[in-house]
């Protein structure tokens, strides 16, 4: 389902003006505070009637102010997580939660039990909102916008006030919503992690406008757009298939990148997954290194250099047909003679994919790494 | 002094809570309404509407009641068309009085409800609306339940205002004995006749333990709301 | 009927009632409320009144069957003083009232609307004491109201009409209006335009009958031919 | 009909805005208080304050007006001793027209701030008391502000009632021309006397741009305070 | 300044028992949803009556239940920033800031001004909250809380809603705080790499308990209690001196544990910091690796090793007088012959160590990396 977004609107002393495409899968929404994630969702939602826009969902017209014509919120069938989780302080955490079903016309069935378990609130259920803990209602008000059965799921930083560990169990369930249900969602996040892992597309707001736009994998792999999504998440992703899950608890995959071996990845063989490498996490070498602890050695080719204007480079590789970006400081890569061309061996070890970095494909079935590490 | 009621006791208290209960009850949806005008929506004439609101109000009871008396009256334009077209009389019949006591009773409803409408943070509706509510349904989801303590202080404020209500009733449709003599016009009979006080003061203990039941009712009922969406 | 006729009023009724078997509903409020309600169509068969002027208004208004109205009763007018066994005084031209007030005020009934306000105001100008009173003359909604205040010791001195000092344990009459003073003080009754059957006319005629002004009497009302 | 007012109908008009103006006034800061030890506070004997805020409502206003009297007058315990002690005296006074009023009122002032204090987030006065602010402190600068469409709504209810109060003032201080004869009271008087309706109709007009003023004054602050609040 | 926590408390279907010290500095208070953080921290700020128990900030007694005694929060002096903002709605940004001072009777001076641009709020300054964006309520209560002059710190996920840039400009004023002002900070927190940078000490909670709580350090190089505090933030901290910023960007250290280059630190020559390094980041060879663009390698002797139940296995390593830690799958730790004792050489690149990984020591100064990688 494809998603257009045109939009303007003013506020006194900000200014909202966006166009763009979501394809079909999860669009993340990127930008720093105040740079209009919110307002841009909210017009979504129509919660906010833009000065002028026209938002198209799949050929359903949600607004087109030249024609006049908005539809209302309730009618727009979008599940919204709010920044602020608006939980429905007169109505216990399973009447919140079944609220949307209600109107969608959907009891409590197996899909609610499979919710309340993923997000740990059934010992929540008949307690009042008013009481609950940040993270708490956070998790509920995931849960009522997901159970509402919604044509489309806008997602204000749902998972910014969790811990690690609840995000890693949410995380793939998101997965397999964009794939399975095939959901377009709206992913606003400060999370680059998790936007590698979830998002198809990323926009890339600063004051209201568009900075960039384009599929996760080329934004992120691109040494142009990289910094401005900030350095430590700049990384490429990989794409691979499902080989043999070995008893060591280790998974091998190959790709056209070559050989890898991955913590357990929870997929069965012959699936695709993607797979995300922090730039900063590729050592180079120009030799073959001997006995490292790193299990995975890529043969690859400078394709271009970037030079910072810190002490650091990013270095784009090409390992076989895909691009695989590294960070090394501008020390090394004089050290290493890095330029475009030069053949060198990408060094990656196995637990630096962190269990968030590998996902389903965008149409892939969702794959998830075990516990432990 | 404390016997039993009389029957003409029973009358009176049984009449003033009928009075009191029906011009409370239907008062609310109309009350509902007109706050919810003056708080959320904004039209030509909404100040107009609210001075009309706080009339009762400010004139003298007396007053109110011979303006009733004029326009719902036999008489009276619309008292006649209402009798003519839906054979509904006011004049002289308790239904007059619920009528007086809810129309002075009005104001204080409005505000109530009013002040409860203004504190509900539309947000809320919003997050109802994203989830398939329409206007009609986040209103009675989320609106009604959350304004539900001013409903209640609205509506105990106007069933004590009709309790006590007697210029406007006693001008609009007289003190007739079984139908139109409410407690407070029967403390205003007994009142008037020289040694009528031990009597009048009977009647006023008699409205007061009736009102301040249902005032402890309310409080109770508004307790156990404040409860249930405070915590737990 | 007006307010102040009530325990008269329904011990006649009740008379009534046992000897005919016949209901009667009264509906007692101020005489200019009755007035103005039968004016707008109240369903009244019997008005009993405690001012001749709005009489005249229902009258006017044509709804009282004509000849059928009469004064029925009368009643005096008093000054009366709280405290203990005031001294009592004649009241006539030469009464010193300021001097008996001592700075305190003068009960009455609104001087311009309730008729005992309005006979008393006549009484203490046809004196010539009104001008020595005026400014201390606070004025009550009703005869009962300006008693109470007496009767509470508000007022040291009230004018009232002699049926309602007469019940107030608290007060004390100390004089007696000369009836000369103030226009004659009737209460008159009219049969109206309503009223239909046999039963109205048979109250009506109840009204002036033995037992009826046994009972008015005992409320220290004046009987009228 | 429209001619300019008479000395007669500007004494009545400056005293009920004299009047009306300090009942509110002088009954908001207990207003306040009770409104705050209702909504706030547990303590035995709650709901007899309540009953007791509330009994003016219920009452027909001459019983109250007759309570106030035996209580307040020069022989009633409580004006007896306000007299020996402060020199203040409500008998025959405008004050006690002021006192009347402001008690007839106070019921619709409690209950409308009642409702605001509610209303507020205790959360916001948890984050005042971090910063320093000891409770009289949290109560001046948030609580007070939050609640002041509350107060705004209780005190225009009151203004309102102040202004078209008549049966508890005119059975307490009686009607004295300049010195207790309120606007009502005129406009009652003016009933009583056959043909006396244009003249009560002038006062009545008089009363109800006055009250309508009042009315109007307070929509504009509340808004601008909404406004504020609300956002920008 | 050490602050002795005692406390019990009971809510329905859930009880606090906790009992630790916290020494000078930030003591972070990790753990997951729900596990009572913001309740203890309430009970600090005095907004919570607990059933029992004992606070004693520096000898400032706060509550102690035995003796009946509870100071009322406004003359605890707690700074508190809430997990949810609560902002007055009622004043402007501007009188939200100075309400604290207003009590602590100060004005409006060159403090405020500074903390105005630290967190560029200034174009905010007369608005009301009302309509702000979820991270500009974020910083304004932040401001609020720092403004009001209070002698402790209590911080719910005070960044949680910012994003990472806007962090990396608030963590360096913060460890300011912790040293130069000396503040003692609670600071809830579920990024491991905030707590790590910035607390002394950590308080590890689950459901109302103390599950572990000691030095950072310590807690983080323990390959026992890393689990627990999250495989990926799994990490031990060298402490180093600056030595010399070189020309190209790099500044170098030496510490105990031998020389080492990191990306620019914005610290003089001389300063004492610490610098911590993740276990996912650490790689270990045999031989000293000829060229690869790592920079530091470092001898080392495996001291540890803990096998995860996945794939992986973590090593403590002795470098120096120090420890080390680094995450290898079991299959290397195989072929690589592992054991306690064995001497190996930790490969670590100078880009791996990101920004907010580097921070002034707990009691030395605060450095900063700069820009650009
Ligand atoms: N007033 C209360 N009544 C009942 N239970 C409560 C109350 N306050 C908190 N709780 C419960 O106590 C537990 C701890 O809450 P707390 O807010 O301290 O969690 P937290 O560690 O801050 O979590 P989060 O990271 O989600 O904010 C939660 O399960 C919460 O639901
Ligand atoms: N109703 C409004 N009136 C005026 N300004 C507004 C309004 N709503 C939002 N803004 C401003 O518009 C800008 C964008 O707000 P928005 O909430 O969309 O930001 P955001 O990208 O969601 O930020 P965050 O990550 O902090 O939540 C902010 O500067 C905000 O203050
Ligand atoms: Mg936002
Ligand atoms: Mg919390």
């Amino acid at each position: 389902m494809t998603l257009e977004i045109r939009l303007a609107h003013r506020f006194k002393g900000f200014s909202l003006d966006v166009d763009f495409t979501a394809p079909p899968g999860v669009t993340a929404i990127f930008g720093r505070s105040g740079s209009g994630k919110t307002t841009l969702i909210n017009a979504v939602a129509g919660l906010l009637r833009p000065d002028r826009g026209r938002i198209v969902a799949e050929g359903r017209m949600l607004l087109d102010s030249d024609r006049g014509l908005c539809l209302p919120p309730h009618r727009r069938r979008v599940g919204y997580v709010f920044q602020d989780a608006r939980l429905f302080p007169h109505l216990s955490v399973r009447q919140n939660l079944l609220y949307g079903r209600w109107f969608a016309k959907l009891g409590a069935g197996a899909e609610f039990d499979r919710i309340i378990d993923l997000l740990d609130i059934a010992p929540l259920l008949d307690r009042r909102p008013g009481a609950l803990s940040g993270g708490e209602k956070a998790r509920v008000g995931l849960g009522r916008a997901i159970l509402s059965n919604p044509a489309l799921l806008l997602m204000d930083e749902p998972l910014a006030a969790l811990d690690e560990a609840r995000k890693a169990e949410i995380l793939p369930y998101l997965e397999r919503l964009r794939d399975e249900v095939r959901l377009p969602i709206l992913y606003v996040s400060h999370a680059m992690a998790e936007v590698a892992r979830l998002a198809t597309t990323v926009v890339l707001l600063e004051a209201g406008r568009v900075l960039a736009s384009g599929p996760t994998l080329e934004l992120l792999a691109d040494p142009a757009t990289a910094p401005a999504l900030g350095l430590r998440d700049a990384g490429a992703l990989l794409t691979a298939r499902v080989i043999a899950h070995e008893s060591d608890g280790l998974t091998r995959l190959e790709g056209p990148a070559g050989p890898l071996w991955l913590p357990h990845i929870d997929a069965p063989a012959g699936k695709a997954v993607r797979v995300r490498v922090l730039a900063q996490d590729v050592m180079l070498a120009l030799d073959p290194p001997g006995a490292v602890s790193a299990l995975n050695i890529l043969p690859a080719t400078v394709h271009a250099l970037r030079m910072g204007e810190g002490p650091g480079a990013l270095v784009q590789l090409q390992v076989g047909p895909e691009m695989l970006l590294a960070r090394v400081t501008r020390r090394s890569a004089a050290a290493l003679g890095l330029q475009p061309g030069r053949e060198v061996f990408a060094v990656l070890k196995a637990v630096s994919v962190a269990q968030e970095n590998v996902g389903g494909g965008p149409s892939g079935p969702m794959a998830r790494q075990g516990p432990g590490g | 002094m404390f016997e039993a009621l009389t029957p003409d006791e029973w009358r009176a208290v049984a009449l003033s809570l009928r009075v009191s209960f029906w011009a409370t009850a239907l008062s609310l949806p109309f009350g509902l309404l007109t706050a919810f005008a003056l708080a959320r929506w904004r039209f030509p004439g909404q100040q107009v509407l609210n001075g009309l609101v706080h009339l009762p109000l400010i004139l003298p009871p007396v007053v109110t009641g011979y303006l009733l008396l004029l326009t719902f009256g036999k008489a009276g334009t619309v008292g006649a068309a209402l009798d003519r077209w839906f054979g509904v009389s006011f004049a002289f019949h308790w239904t007059g009085a619920a009528l007086a006591a809810a129309i002075m009773a009005f104001p204080l409803m409005v505000r109530a409800i009013r002040l409860a409408v203004e504190a509900v943070d539309p947000k809320l509706e919003d997050a109802a609306a994203t989830l398939g509510a329409s206007r009609p349904w986040v209103f009675a989801t989320v609106t009604l339940p959350l304004i539900l303590p001013g409903i209640l202080a609205g509506a105990i404020l106007a069933f004590a205002k009709a309790m006590g209500e007697f210029g406007a009733t006693i001008t609009f449709v007289s003190n007739i004995p079984g139908k139109t003599q409410t407690l407070p016009s029967a403390i205003y009979t007994f009142l008037q006749v020289p040694g009528g006080e031990p009597q009048a003061i009977r009647l006023v203990l008699i409205a007061v333990a009736v009102a301040l039941t249902a005032l402890f009712l309310s409080e109770w009922v508004s307790r156990a709301i404040a409860r249930r969406i405070g915590a737990a | 009927a007006a307010a102040s006729l009530k325990t008269a009023l329904d011990g006649v009724a009740a008379d009534f009632q046992a000897a005919t078997g016949h209901q009667v509903t009264i509906s007692y409020a101020g005489s200019n409320q009755l007035a103005k309600q039968i004016i707008a169509g109240a369903p009244a068969d019997i008005f009993l009144s405690a001012s001749t002027s709005w009489m005249d208004e229902v009258e006017k208004a044509g709804l009282v069957v004509p000849d059928s109205r009469a004064d029925l009763l009368g009643n005096q007018l008093v000054l009366v003083a709280g405290g203990n066994a005031p001294a009592p005084v004649t009241i006539g031209p030469e009464l010193d009232l300021a001097g008996l007030l001592a700075g305190g005020k003068l009960s009455m009934a609104l001087v311009n609307a309730v008729p005992a306000g309005q006979y008393g105001k006549e009484a203490l100008d046809t004196l010539g004491l009104w001008a020595s009173v005026e400014g201390a003359v606070a004025q009550s909604e009703n005869v009962r109201a300006a008693l109470a205040l007496v009767a509470t010791g508000e007022a040291p001195l009230g004018i009232v009409y002699a049926s309602d000092a007469l019940a107030e344990a608290n007060v004390t009459v100390i004089g007696t209006f000369p009836a000369d003073s103030h226009s004659p003080i009737t209460y008159p009754v009219a049969l109206l335009t309503g009223a239909a059957d046999e039963a109205d006319r048979a109250f009506f005629a109840a009204l002036s009958g033995d037992a009826a002004d046994a009972r008015f009497a005992a409320q220290g009302f004046a009987i009228l031919p």
